[in-house]
């Protein structure tokens, strides 16, 4: 008896997912579905996973144009969005001057956020001091949200005699416990874990603070991306789990990483954790939602999952060179447009803006942004020095040097 | 002071930690309700609840993770892996994130987490129930790794690691658990009810991490050993009936060279041992760190007795083992050793 | 503004999950919801994960009591019921004799898999000759189903002079290419990813040839699960991915891995991989989604992922004590019974098997494996010898041995 | 023959082995249509199709993982991991499984797959581009490990290593993709297209794993290198006008213990150099055997000029490199060693 209702191939086929478009054809991001702002609806915060699985798959959107619609357009004020403004652009006056400063030789790397800086922006601001960041490369926005020391990111980024982590890091892997931003290590997806083990131990010492865990969609592949839902789903510590979806992982399109088959924010129901989808380039979105999630986890309603979608508009990294991989224009072709754009347009016709206003904040934050790197040149930079020192290597590996590394900067002379 | 086996010293060591320092917490795989699947843990949910004691997923990787997380937020975990076999999985968050987190955020962040897994073979579990792969924790600058012989070391050294600041990576020879295994395999195992350091202090005991202990004194030669190793060489000195200095490490990073160097220059042989695979084992740098320092004062090549370069089998469990035999025969080779003997 | 919408709590507390019992208590499994028989529909082999979402919350019964009823009842003839019936009886006969033999100190360790004999009989009756499988240690049933010489099984239990794996592996650690059995690693997860690449390269090769990955519930966790689960989603490869859900990870019960949250079924709706939850003890509902699958797979569909909802009756293994965490007599009340007594009722009700049939069939197969095991103690048992040679344990590290293995096994003097 | 960088060395090696053997398939991050991040896959896939040359999800563990199943399915892949740095969290999967499948099932299923991955420092890539964890490699029985140093080696290193029938670690020093850098980090790079081992043979060239290979000669003095060391070992002999033995080992397992013996029973001096981290680095394993098999030749002590035991920082990357001073004062200090001057 053979009961198969169905047939066999003569051969099976590896299937292997490839972006629609790559360098030479016309950037098509038609079969990405946008929904109309408004539409999403905001569940209760005690909802359950299963409450919310449409939200996985849509898109929370606010800003329509001039306006901001919807359930979600209540949680965030005039205020908030000019404070938001005002740090994307220097985020983005920041980007430039350090884009520039590699190109000058004085620094080996950076990594711009350009057209991502909402979501950095506007999630810091829904949380509270004393929660803790677990970012990645590209949420200088955390930082800078908060006023951090714009000469103490750039020493960094020269690894310079006034570098606070003494030129033991690759330019841009910050931290700063003090702002609530992790050590950025480098290694993808290690993180996520940790910002669960972070949460879970604010949950066991009965505090109120709470952790957001940040990842790239190409780095949910990672294995350590289930080790956090696994351990989210099964303790609900209070945790904010981010995954920025900018659509590309060096050359590799989202597909790549899983994005044919599902949408990120429907990772999370694997797990029973509730997650939502939302335009990451709606400063308005992604505060609401934020602050949404963010209370959900300080009400110990456990962890939430936020895709936010938007588009790495610049090159992977300094080393990168994306026209070899995807067409020149696609940035312009990406439907969600800009974040600074866009929220500065909705500003304006709040009548909470102006484009002069708005002009003479980007000439007054570049300005800032270029003392502070003359600043910072004095105190040297990576191809000319002043450098931390040779003893600075091998400080701190220990909190008390033990004899081997003693003797081996004997050895070395310093 | 108790009588104690090296489970109960374990415990112990945790139980006395969580009573001082509200900080400390335990868990991994089985080791809530149910105390571990060696017991290392029995009872000490049910002391100090849920939330400082409990289970986690299967996933060695997360766990060490989650205890990154949570000693940078500043709690003190420690975390049990089952069997040190099954640490791989969370070698990544280990090497890439606890070993460095204090050095790249220049001290803005640090890990001070314990990681425990028994380690080395003797109970025919295979090749995923018996390795022993400190060495691969020792070539990771920022981390500690230690390894006690004894009751009363294990407490004392497990409540260090758990007091240390640093990233702690604490072996325990689960062959040693019930009894001083000397490798004697067809012998009936003695308990640790008649050794000296079956006694263990009360309360707050603490063996401070990079001392070694000298086991046995003795100017013929000196035998660098560690974990199971210690028993076997003890039993190998015995049985030879030659007066050695048998080392015994306990923590291999940092590592107490001064010991090694006085004890070398004043034998001139040198036998090292360890259960480990021999290629890149611990034992090469103990080797290379001998002859570096010792080199004018070496009278004879020094030797290594080890496990294998294979994977660690069943059957063949014994051929695998450095037992007495093997390590006697390396002694008398390097004690016969003379220039005229050289190949 | 404050727009917070709901009250943080005064301090968050971890959850903890904990089983509704523990020992002392009454065994319960109310809060186990089982579907009736026959309710849940069976959809067409193309369909996608979207599309059968619900059947990973339900459950896929064939059996009620006598008759085998619903959509999946065709699936599975008589004569394939008979020979399931055979091998599960063979399979409890050997488990039962290798226990004893392990209490007989002929060997250091067993696993069984009591209760849970139908998965892997049923499963491996739906496949066909070249596909392989990867299993973990309770899938002896796939070799018993293909009449795998119980001979060699038990040689390897015993690791003696006649063991094929030449006294390696720990007991229970089986491998066999030619009956599609892949080498058992004793690290879990690992292999899940595994029969994913095996299933790739015969896609890649263009041949018809399928893998079956075999993980327990509680390895779920593990990270190499999701590694298997996104390189399945994102080349649909021909795979089926099997979880057995046996309630029980050693003394951690499903809870601990996430069972409080989703189905394990549910875990795949993450990856957009089709699953579905099934009634592992129901030998007609496994071969029935089993031969599912299996046509998925070979008409280059793509994965399915199926959780085996099952009871593991026995202790982990040889050196477990299921009475020091959970009630005796939990597996008595387990609710969907034991696979062996109600395939051989069905069997009966059906004319095509009788009591006398059954009774006689134990004897003859428990007589089959004691003659097995009687030979097999003539080649040796560990405590006893003859034992495989020391040099076994030199060769075959490498294709050929390297110089530096020479020497230590010169030392050794073998 | 015909000249070529190391990574187009490297490219050439994969497109001969993918022409004649339709069972090798090449896959890791970004290796698909971008080529790789170092571009050593450039137009493989648009030769070869999608289906043997492919883009993989970011994750290491499921990279090594599919790999395992596809070799023991029976194709030949050759996987890319982007940084040695990122090799741990596929660690697992090399250490637990490809290294043991062969014997474990006793020859019924085994691993041939290559895993390659850019290694060493130099490029101020800071602690997460620049490691070399070969060490951890060479402690695990069943594997092989190699470190070609040079364009022509890397084609004929890796052609070997795919054809290999057990798992091949393949490092590829990146510092020298381009030019045979010496550690003069100050100095113009000077090309591959001025270097003798610049000529690779063309179609299907191999060269054996397991050889090392003498780069200078002469009776002073051993140096044990490999990698972007040799060319700093060279540098050093010419600039002290020595006449040493500089080995090259270029396989680390199996290793030419042969050609290392031969080499320090004649010199009586040996200097190891690595980039890793010194503690339970490979120089460990090398500075045991020397002494080992030729303890009665030695003259002197066996130095081992390292990377510090701290992770790789960014900034003070040049006092991390062991460089030609630094190997340059280990050798003049060897050569100077008599027993008058010990400590
Ligand atoms: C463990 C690990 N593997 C590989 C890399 C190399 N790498 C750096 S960034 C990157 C792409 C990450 O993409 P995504 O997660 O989407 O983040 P995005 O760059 O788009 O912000 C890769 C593969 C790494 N840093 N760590
Ligand atoms: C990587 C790894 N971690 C831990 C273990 C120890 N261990 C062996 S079986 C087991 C429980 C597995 O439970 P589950 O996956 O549910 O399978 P079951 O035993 O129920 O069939 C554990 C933790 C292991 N073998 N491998
Ligand atoms: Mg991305
Ligand atoms: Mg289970």
């Amino acid at each position: 008896m053979d009961r198969r209702r169905i047939k066999p191939v003569e051969a099976l086929s590896l299937h292997v997912p490839e972006p629609l478009v790559r360098p030479g054809d016309k950037p098509d991001f038609s079969h990405v579905d946008i929904p109309e702002p408004g539409k999403a609806r905001r569940p209760p915060e005690n909802c359950t996973a299963m409450d919310i699985r449409d939200l996985a798959r849509g898109v929370v959107r606010v800003l329509d144009g001039n306006r901001a619609v919807g359930e979600w357009a209540q949680d965030t004020d005039l205020d908030t969005c000019v404070k938001g403004l005002r740090a994307m652009i220097k985020v983005r006056a920041y980007d430039e001057r350090m884009l520039l400063a590699q190109r000058q030789g004085k620094t080996s790397f950076y990594m711009q956020c350009k057209g991502e800086e909402a979501i950095a922006v506007g999630q810091r601001l829904a949380l509270q001091p004393g929660d803790m960041c677990f970012p990645t490369y590209r949420q200088q926005g955390l930082l800078i949200a908060q006023d951090y020391p714009l000469l103490e990111m750039i020493c960094q980024i020269f690894s310079n005699s006034h570098d606070t982590l003494r030129g033991r890091q690759l330019p841009v892997l910050y931290s700063s416990k003090e702002y609530g931003f992790f050590s950025l290590s480098g290694n993808l997806g290690t993180q996520f874990v940790q910002a669960v083990g972070w949460a879970m131990a604010s949950a066991i010492e009965g505090n109120d603070r709470i952790a957001s865990g940040w990842i790239g969609e190409g780095s949910t592949a990672e294995s350590d991306f289930h080790s956090a839902l696994v351990f989210a789903s099964v303790y609900k510590p209070p945790v904010i789990l981010n995954v920025v979806n900018n659509q590309w992982a060096i050359s590799s399109f989202q597909g790549v990483s899983g994005g044919e088959s599902i949408t990120f924010a429907e990772r999370a129901h694997g797990y029973g954790i509730p997650s939502l989808r939302v335009d990451g380039n709606d400063f308005l979105a992604v505060y609401a939602v934020s602050r949404w999630a963010e209370q959900r986890a300080r009400a110990n309603l456990g962890p939430t999952l936020i895709e936010w979608l938007t588009y790495r508009v610049g090159p992977h990294s300094t080393s990168d060179d994306p026209s070899q991989y995807r067409p020149k224009e696609e940035s312009e072709a990406w439907p969600l447009g800009h974040p600074i754009e866009r929220l500065k347009n909705y500003l304006i016709a709040q009548g909470r803006w102006s484009e002069e206003q708005h002009e003479q904040t980007v000439a007054e934050l570049q300005q800032e942004v270029l003392d502070a790197t003359r600043k910072a040149e004095t105190y040297g930079t990576l191809d000319d020095g002043p450098m931390p020192s040779a003893t600075d290597m091998f400080e701190g590996v220990y909190k008390e040097m033990p004899d081997h590394l003693k003797r081996q900067r004997q050895k070395l002379g310093v | 002071m108790a009588r104690m086996n090296m489970i109960e010293a374990i415990r112990d060591a945790m139980d006395t930690a969580m009573g001082v320092d509200k900080r400390v917490v335990v868990f991994g795989e089985d080791v809530g309700y149910y105390g571990g699947v060696f017991r290392c843990t029995q009872g000490l949910q049910k002391k100090y609840g849920k939330s400082r004691v409990f289970d986690t997923p299967i996933n060695e990787s997360g766990i060490i993770g989650v205890a990154i997380g949570m000693a940078a937020y500043g709690l003190r975990p420690v975390a049990e892996i089952q069997f040190a076999d099954y640490v791989y999985p969370g070698y990544d968050q280990i090497v890439s994130e606890a070993a460095r987190l204090r050095h790249r955020s220049a001290g803005d962040f640090s890990a001070p987490l314990v990681v425990r897994m028994p380690c080395g073979g003797g109970i025919h579990g295979g090749q995923t129930h018996s390795q022993s792969p400190e060495a691969l924790f020792t070539h990771v600058a920022g981390l500690k790794t230690v390894i006690p012989s004894n009751p009363s070391d294990a407490k004392g050294m497990l409540i260090a690691a758990i007091e240390d600041d640093d990233p702690v990576i604490y072996f325990e020879p689960k062959r040693l658990y019930n009894g001083p295994f000397d490798g004697h395999h067809d012998q009936p195992l003695t308990s640790w009810r008649n050794h000296p350091l079956g006694e263990v202090p009360d309360g707050h005991h603490r063996v401070a991490l990079g001392e070694a202990a000298l086991r046995s004194e003795g100017d013929d030669i000196t035998l660098l050993v560690y974990g199971t190793l210690v028993h076997v060489a003890l039993a190998a000195v015995r049985e030879l009936g030659i007066a050695a200095d048998v080392l015994d490490l306990r923590s291999l990073i940092p590592l107490d060279l001064e010991a090694i160097v006085r004890s070398v220059k004043k034998t001139g042989r040198c036998v090292i041992a360890h259960e480990a695979t021999l290629t890149s084992g611990f034992g090469a740098e103990l080797s290379a760190l001998v002859q570096e320092h010792c080199f004018w004062h070496l009278e004879a090549p020094i030797e290594r007795v080890t496990g294998w370069d294979t994977p660690y089998p069943h059957a063949q469990e014994w051929y695998y083992f450095p037992g007495p035999e093997r390590l006697k025969k390396a002694i008398r080779h390097v004690l016969d050793a003379t220039p005229a003997k050289q190949s």
